[in-house]
């Protein structure tokens, strides 16, 4: 066979593996259609120019191979070509940055009614932070964190001790609320990916860094972690349910506030003391008796 | 010491009229049209060794080194192949790989990226091709620092000592990723945390060393030890591509250097550099304040033109491929050489667009999505070109053109994928996917791998005098070409889907599910892909014992290196005297001369008649 | 330097000199010995090693929240009971300056083949130089000494410690290897080995005054070094 | 190298130049020097450190490597790379900047 047509070959095969393909993007949730565009353009401009430019080489090598009594054609260059090209190309180019720098805009925008989400990663799992009816969530420090601060809320900042707190990396999120996700980390980067929403960003630790979307589908949707993170990286995984404004008020009411939190924490200690006392008055009539 | 050294005479600034016509006849008298200005160099004083070792171990021969070079840097590739197979063993078929673990997982994905990247392509192409064919074009006896030349490749056998020792310590090697980022690059939960990321960097500065020793050599045997009448814009590009890379790469590894050093410190003196405050299994380790983002930024400043270090002697060394073997000159020289300088100088102003979703200044975004599109521009200027040099061609279809067909295919598609990617926009839902594995082997993996290959039958016929088998070859191109084309096609569409990559195992997810029969597909695509090699191996042998013997320009080539008066060349290269160029390198098919090619060193004089355009 | 001259070859001055000397053949630096070309190139490199160091030091000092140690303080010498800030700091920039000021002269007198004037330069320029070790490394002694260590310190942010170690460090081996590399040429010159044009130990090239003149452009370069980690260092 | 020996007399240069330029860096070190002692304080220190930093930069480049007087084939080379450090410097600006805000927004000032 002509390698020209093996070469034809792997161009159409290209060509309709991804038209026929089961492998394609997941159905859009949130409001990032147009990246969804952008990535159609650039499959109609690249794709486009990956065959024109595969079938003229493939053109070429069945037209022009080998022969004995023919020259070549002898041209060093042809300005008035390469201009041409240059000009097509550019513009091309431009034809897909435009969108993409216009729709990045709108993505480090954020809308001023989004909901604020403090996305907290360790190795390896997620827990959650919602603001309390103040609607500002409090800072926080990583030092702070213990088992009566799992989050390392300041103590000190009145905007901290209303957060709804989500010990757990399930997360009810209302449909059509913008969301700004804030994310951190205690330890490495993980990264906050939920493939239907498109969006993503790094957690990293020392800084916190956000992102925003609207969801806009109610469904469950699992968290993938999309920066390597250590061995448990592939494994750490999260949810998310978009609910209706009714259902997800239902579940945020039923959710506790960092006040609650110590509240019950100050309660288990009293306990623990409790406990402890008693063991520590069982252990010492067991070493009586051993002694 | 000193009677060690030969000064080839014969050929000083004074004496140089008469023999002035180079490889041409010389008849003493030379016409006008044939004047190249008189040696401005003195000669080059080349040390010879006498014994087995000073000749072929710790050799000072350009050549020599060109194959120590070669040989160790594709030693270390067969390793990093064979990481390769285990991960897709892992991936393919979890349930016949139960002896591996997360870890080892992670290890041999951070071990074959290093060693792929840095170990095997870099080296390879520069340190290999680069030592042998850059004093061969331009017309020189040797690298103009033989001596350094020679530390150069022993510091690179140390680097890679160090590497694969690393395997042997206690833990294992790093399994941080080839990016090594901070801060699980240096914390417990990520294999190889304390020594085997040590003996990485360590590694990894004696590459930065020994490299920096070669570099220096490259360029100023290009700059300043050329032959008479070698201007720049007579320079074969593969000249220019290593050169070009050659200079990324001295501007580049130091910032790596940097990074390398600074997260050695953290790691072993405890300091902060990358390092915030971090909770570790409950409990605050003593850092502080550090930042893992400056890592990546320095990690990429040098990552981007590493990019282009392993692709830019591709481009070039493809274009003469493909310009010899369609006997037609490269079409756009001029644009060509200004290409690979303009992408190699922009290369500097895009590192950011690897880390759009790394949780820098969100505003950069704007910044790298515009630089980095704007590399596109001069990159399509190559391919047109390519290809234009196909149209009206008299195109030989032998296997070196198909490695060349093969790498258009590949980097095109290679290319356009990463105009998703390099646009900010749609990088985010593709970032960290398949999609970015697929596209950084399909345009640095794949693509140069089929210029390696191309060049190896090229130039093979040089380096041992006897042609590799057609046959053969025609066999290992096809199952490499189909073989990897179908591993990387079709898994941009796994990145489409959203799997992320990095993952040990990926079969729990529901919507990834129909991902398990495309990922034994591609592991099968793999194992033969890799075991396609051997036919090379074989081929190789079995040429160097009764392969055809090639003789003078086997492939009527016009360009200095196939002009040697011995083949292979001895060292020194060009016995008596230095040739003379007079033209640049791709006067293929010129009307009215007597062949369809015109050498370099012949004088105007001897083709007067023609209707030569350019010189 | 001023143009040589090489035959067929005429010197243009300016752009259209470069335009010329880019496209002509054989060097493009013309004149230029490859060993200097190769320093040259070397030192470029060496400048971006230098500047990521800078950079990062200004990254990692731009981002933390603890206070940066105020430099002037920290650096200050006693004087009877007074302490002058910078002090041994401003003398370290002196002997560094002085010696790079004999360095220059000793090229300038290499190429005038003034052997003992140049051997003698070169040997004042490498004790200029170990003066400035010598004080680097009472400098890092005495701030060991109040408690600063790479990893930590007294006066504030952490990361203070570690970029003035890894940096001065860095800026130190430099120095340090120049100052092993000048008392050799020292030694070389005087026994006239640029004279009658003596191979060196791992070099197939001919001994030449140009040597000195490739050592000092890494002397002024570690001393150019110097200039701007005085600004960023010490004065920011 | 005999090309070298007909350069030898084009490279020499009065000795005044190199002591007039020594002179010079004194003087630089020491007004750099008096920047601290005074202890000027915003634009004025920073725009003071620089000028003196590349005055002393520019005559040891200049003068003491010779680079005034090489051929511009040379300074183009060593000096166009110094964009991308440029850019480097620039960009890691508006890093650090950004860094720093979200650090003290998000840790230690809030919403108060």
């Amino acid at each position: 066979m002509h390698p020209g047509i093996i070469f034809f070959l792997v161009v159409l095969g290209s060509l309709l593996f991804h038209i026929f393909t089961p492998w394609y993007w997941t159905d859009i949730a949130s409001n990032w259609v147009g990246m969804d565009n952008t990535i159609t353009l650039t499959f109609w401009v690249g794709g486009g120019v990956f065959i024109a430019v595969c079938l003229f080489m493939v053109y070429c090598v069945v037209k022009f191979s080998y022969k004995k009594d023919r020259r070549a054609e002898y041209k060093p260059d042809d300005k008035k070509l390469e201009k041409i090209l240059t000009v097509a190309t550019t513009l091309g180019v431009a034809a897909l940055l435009a969108p993409g720098l216009i729709i990045w805009n709108q993505y480090v925008t954020v809308p001023k009614n989004a909901l604020e989400i403090d996305v907290m990663a360790w190795q390896w799992g997620w827990q959650y932070r919602l603001p309390g009816e103040d609607g500002k969530l409090g800072t926080t420090q990583i030092v702070n964190i213990n088992d009566n601060n799992p989050f390392g809320i300041n103590l000190d900042d009145p905007y901290g001790k209303d957060d709804v707190l989500i010990q757990s990396d399930l997360i009810n999120l209302e449909t059509n609320q913008p969301v700004k996700i804030l994310l951190r980390s205690v330890d490495v980067l993980h990264n906050w990916y939920v493939p239907q929403f498109r969006a993503k960003m790094d957690a990293v630790p020392g800084i916190v860094t956000y992102y925003w979307f609207e969801p806009n589908k109610i469904g469950e949707y699992e968290v993938l972690c999309a920066e390597y993170c250590g061995v448990g990286h592939y494994a750490m995984r999260g949810g998310v349910e978009v609910q209706s404004t009714e259902d997800y008020n239902q579940w945020i009411s039923e959710q506790e506030t960092f006040k609650d939190y110590i509240a019950k924490q100050e309660n288990v200690e009293l306990e623990n003391k409790k406990i402890v006392k008693n063991n520590n008055f069982l252990l010492n009539k067991e070493i009586y008796k051993e002694e | 010491m000193s009677d060690e050294y030969e000064n080839k005479t014969g050929y000083q600034a004074q004496s140089s009229e008469t023999i002035s016509s180079g490889g041409g006849g010389g008849s003493g008298t030379v016409p006008d049209a044939d004047h190249v200005r008189p040696a401005e160099i003195p000669e080059q004083d080349l040390y010879h060794g006498h014994s087995f070792i000073t000749k072929w171990i710790f050799c000072q021969d350009a050549k020599v080194i060109g194959v120590q070079y070669f040989l160790l840097a594709t030693f270390t590739g067969i390793i990093g192949l064979i990481l390769s197979w285990l991960m897709r063993l892992q991936l393919g078929f979890p349930e016949a790989a139960g002896f591996m673990t997360a870890e080892h997982y992670y290890q041999f994905v951070t071990m074959h990226g290093m060693i792929m990247v840095v170990y095997f392509l870099t080296a390879l192409f520069l340190g290999g091709f680069g030592n042998y064919l850059i004093p061969l074009m331009v017309g020189s006896r040797d690298m103009v620092f033989p001596y350094l030349n020679m530390v150069s490749f022993w510091s690179f056998f140390v680097a890679v000592g160090v590497l694969l020792a690393s395997f042997f310590v206690p833990g294992g090697p790093t399994g941080a990723g080839w990016t090594l980022y901070p801060p699980q690059a240096i914390l417990e939960g990520t294999p190889g945390s304390g020594m085997g990321i040590l003996l990485m960097c360590i590694s990894l500065i004696l590459f930065v060393a020994g490299f920096t020793m070669g570099g220096l050599n490259y360029l100023i045997t290009i700059l300043q030890a050329r032959t008479r009448g070698m201007t720049l814009m007579r320079m074969p590009l593969t000249v220019w591509g290593i050169f070009t890379a050659t200079i990324l790469a001295m501007l580049a590894f130091p910032a790596l250097l940097v990074g390398g050093l600074m997260m050695t410190l953290d790691n072993v003196l405890g300091t902060s550099f990358f390092m915030p405050t971090i909770l570790k299994a409950g409990e605050v380790l003593e850092y502080g304040g550090g930042s893992p983002i400056l890592f990546q930024h320095l990690f990429w400043f040098f990552g981007h033109p590493e990019v282009y270090i392993v692709a830019l002697p591709a481009f070039g060394i493809v274009s003469d491929l493909i310009s010899v073997h369609a006997r037609k000159n490269i079409f756009g020289y001029r644009m060509m050489v200004w290409a690979i300088v303009g992408i190699g100088g922009l290369s500097f102003f895009v590192w950011a667009h690897h880390m759009y979703v790394s949780g820098m200044n969100p505003w950069f975004g704007f910044f790298f999505a515009t630089t980095t599109l704007i590399i596109a521009i001069p990159t399509a200027m190559k391919v047109y070109n390519w290809i234009l040099t196909l149209w009206r061609g008299n195109i030989r279809l032998n296997v070196v053109m198909l490695w060349c067909l093969g790498f258009i295919v590949t980097f095109v598609n290679g290319g356009i994928t990463g105009l998703f990617l390099g646009n900010v926009t749609v990088d985010v839902p593709l970032s960290d996917t398949y999609f970015v594995i697929a596209h950084f082997h399909m345009v640095m993996g794949i693509a140069p791998l089929m210029v390696i290959m191309g060049a190896v039958y090229h130039w093979f016929p040089l380096v041992a005098g006897r042609f590799l088998d057609e046959k053969l070859g025609k066999w290992h191109f096809w199952l490499t070409f189909l073989g990897a084309y179908s591993i990387y096609f079709p898994m941009h569409y796994l990145g489409f889907i959203g799997v992320p990559r990095r993952y040990f195992e990926m079969y729990d997810s529901p919507y990834v599910t129909s991902a398990v029969g495309m990922n034994e597909f591609i592991s099968v695509a793999a194992f033969i892909v890799g075991a396609a090699q051997l036919i090379l191996i074989y081929n190789i042998i079995r040429t160097l014992k009764i392969g055809k013997p090639a003789g003078h320009n086997p492939w009527q080539a016009n360009s200095l290196e196939w002009l040697t008066p011995s083949v292979p060349p001895e060292h020194g290269n060009w016995g008596e005297k230095l040739p003379v160029v007079h033209r640049w390198p791709y006067d293929f098919s010129v009307p009215g001369a007597k062949e369809d090619f015109i050498t370099q060193t012949t004088p105007p004089s001897e083709v007067a008649e023609t209707e030569v355009e350019k010189t | 330097m001023s143009d040589p001259k090489i035959e067929g070859y005429e010197f243009k001055p300016g752009f259209k000199g470069m335009a010329q000397d880019t496209g002509s053949d054989q060097t493009m630096f013309k004149g230029v010995h490859w060993g200097k070309a190769m320093m040259w190139i070397f030192l470029l490199s060496d400048t971006f090693i230098f500047s990521c160091f800078l950079i990062s030091y200004m990254k990692g000092r731009g981002s933390t929240l603890i206070d940066w140690p105020n430099t002037s303080e920290v650096f200050s010498l006693h004087v009877g009971s007074t302490p002058v800030p910078l002090l041994l700091i401003a003398i370290m920039t002196f002997v560094l300056i002085t010696s790079s000021g004999t360095m220059a002269l000793a090229v300038k007198y290499g190429y005038e083949k003034n052997r003992k004037m140049c051997g003698w330069l070169i040997l004042a320029t490498a004790i200029g130089g170990l003066t400035f070790v010598g004080m680097q490394a009472f400098e890092w002694s005495k701030l060991i000494h109040e408690g600063v260590r790479p990893w930590e310190n007294p006066f504030g942010a952490k990361q203070f410690g570690s970029f003035f170690f890894m940096i001065t460090g860095f800026h130190g081996t430099h120095v340090s290897i120049g100052v092993i590399f000048l008392f050799i040429y020292a030694y070389k010159t005087f026994k006239g080995h640029y004279d009658e044009e003596k191979r060196g130990w791992f070099t197939t090239m001919k001994g030449d005054y140009v040597e000195i003149e490739i050592l000092g452009l890494y002397w002024h370069f570690v001393d150019l070094v110097w200039v701007f980690i005085f600004a960023f260092f010490y004065l920011w | 190298m005999s090309s070298m020996s007909e350069k030898e007399q084009s490279t020499t240069h009065k000795i005044g130049i190199y002591l007039w330029i020594w002179g010079l860096l004194f003087v630089l070190s020491f007004f750099s020097y008096m920047v601290d002692w005074y202890q000027f304080q915003g634009l004025l220190r920073w725009s003071l450190i620089l000028l003196f930093m590349f005055l002393k930069a520019g005559l040891i480049m200049a003068f003491f490597m010779h680079l005034f007087w090489e051929r511009y084939a040379l300074v183009n080379v060593l000096l166009w790379p110094m964009t991308a450090i440029g850019c480097f410097v620039f960009l890691m600006v508006a890093e650090f900047q950004y860094t720093v805000f979200t650090r003290l927004f998000y840790f230690v000032v809030g919403g108060q």
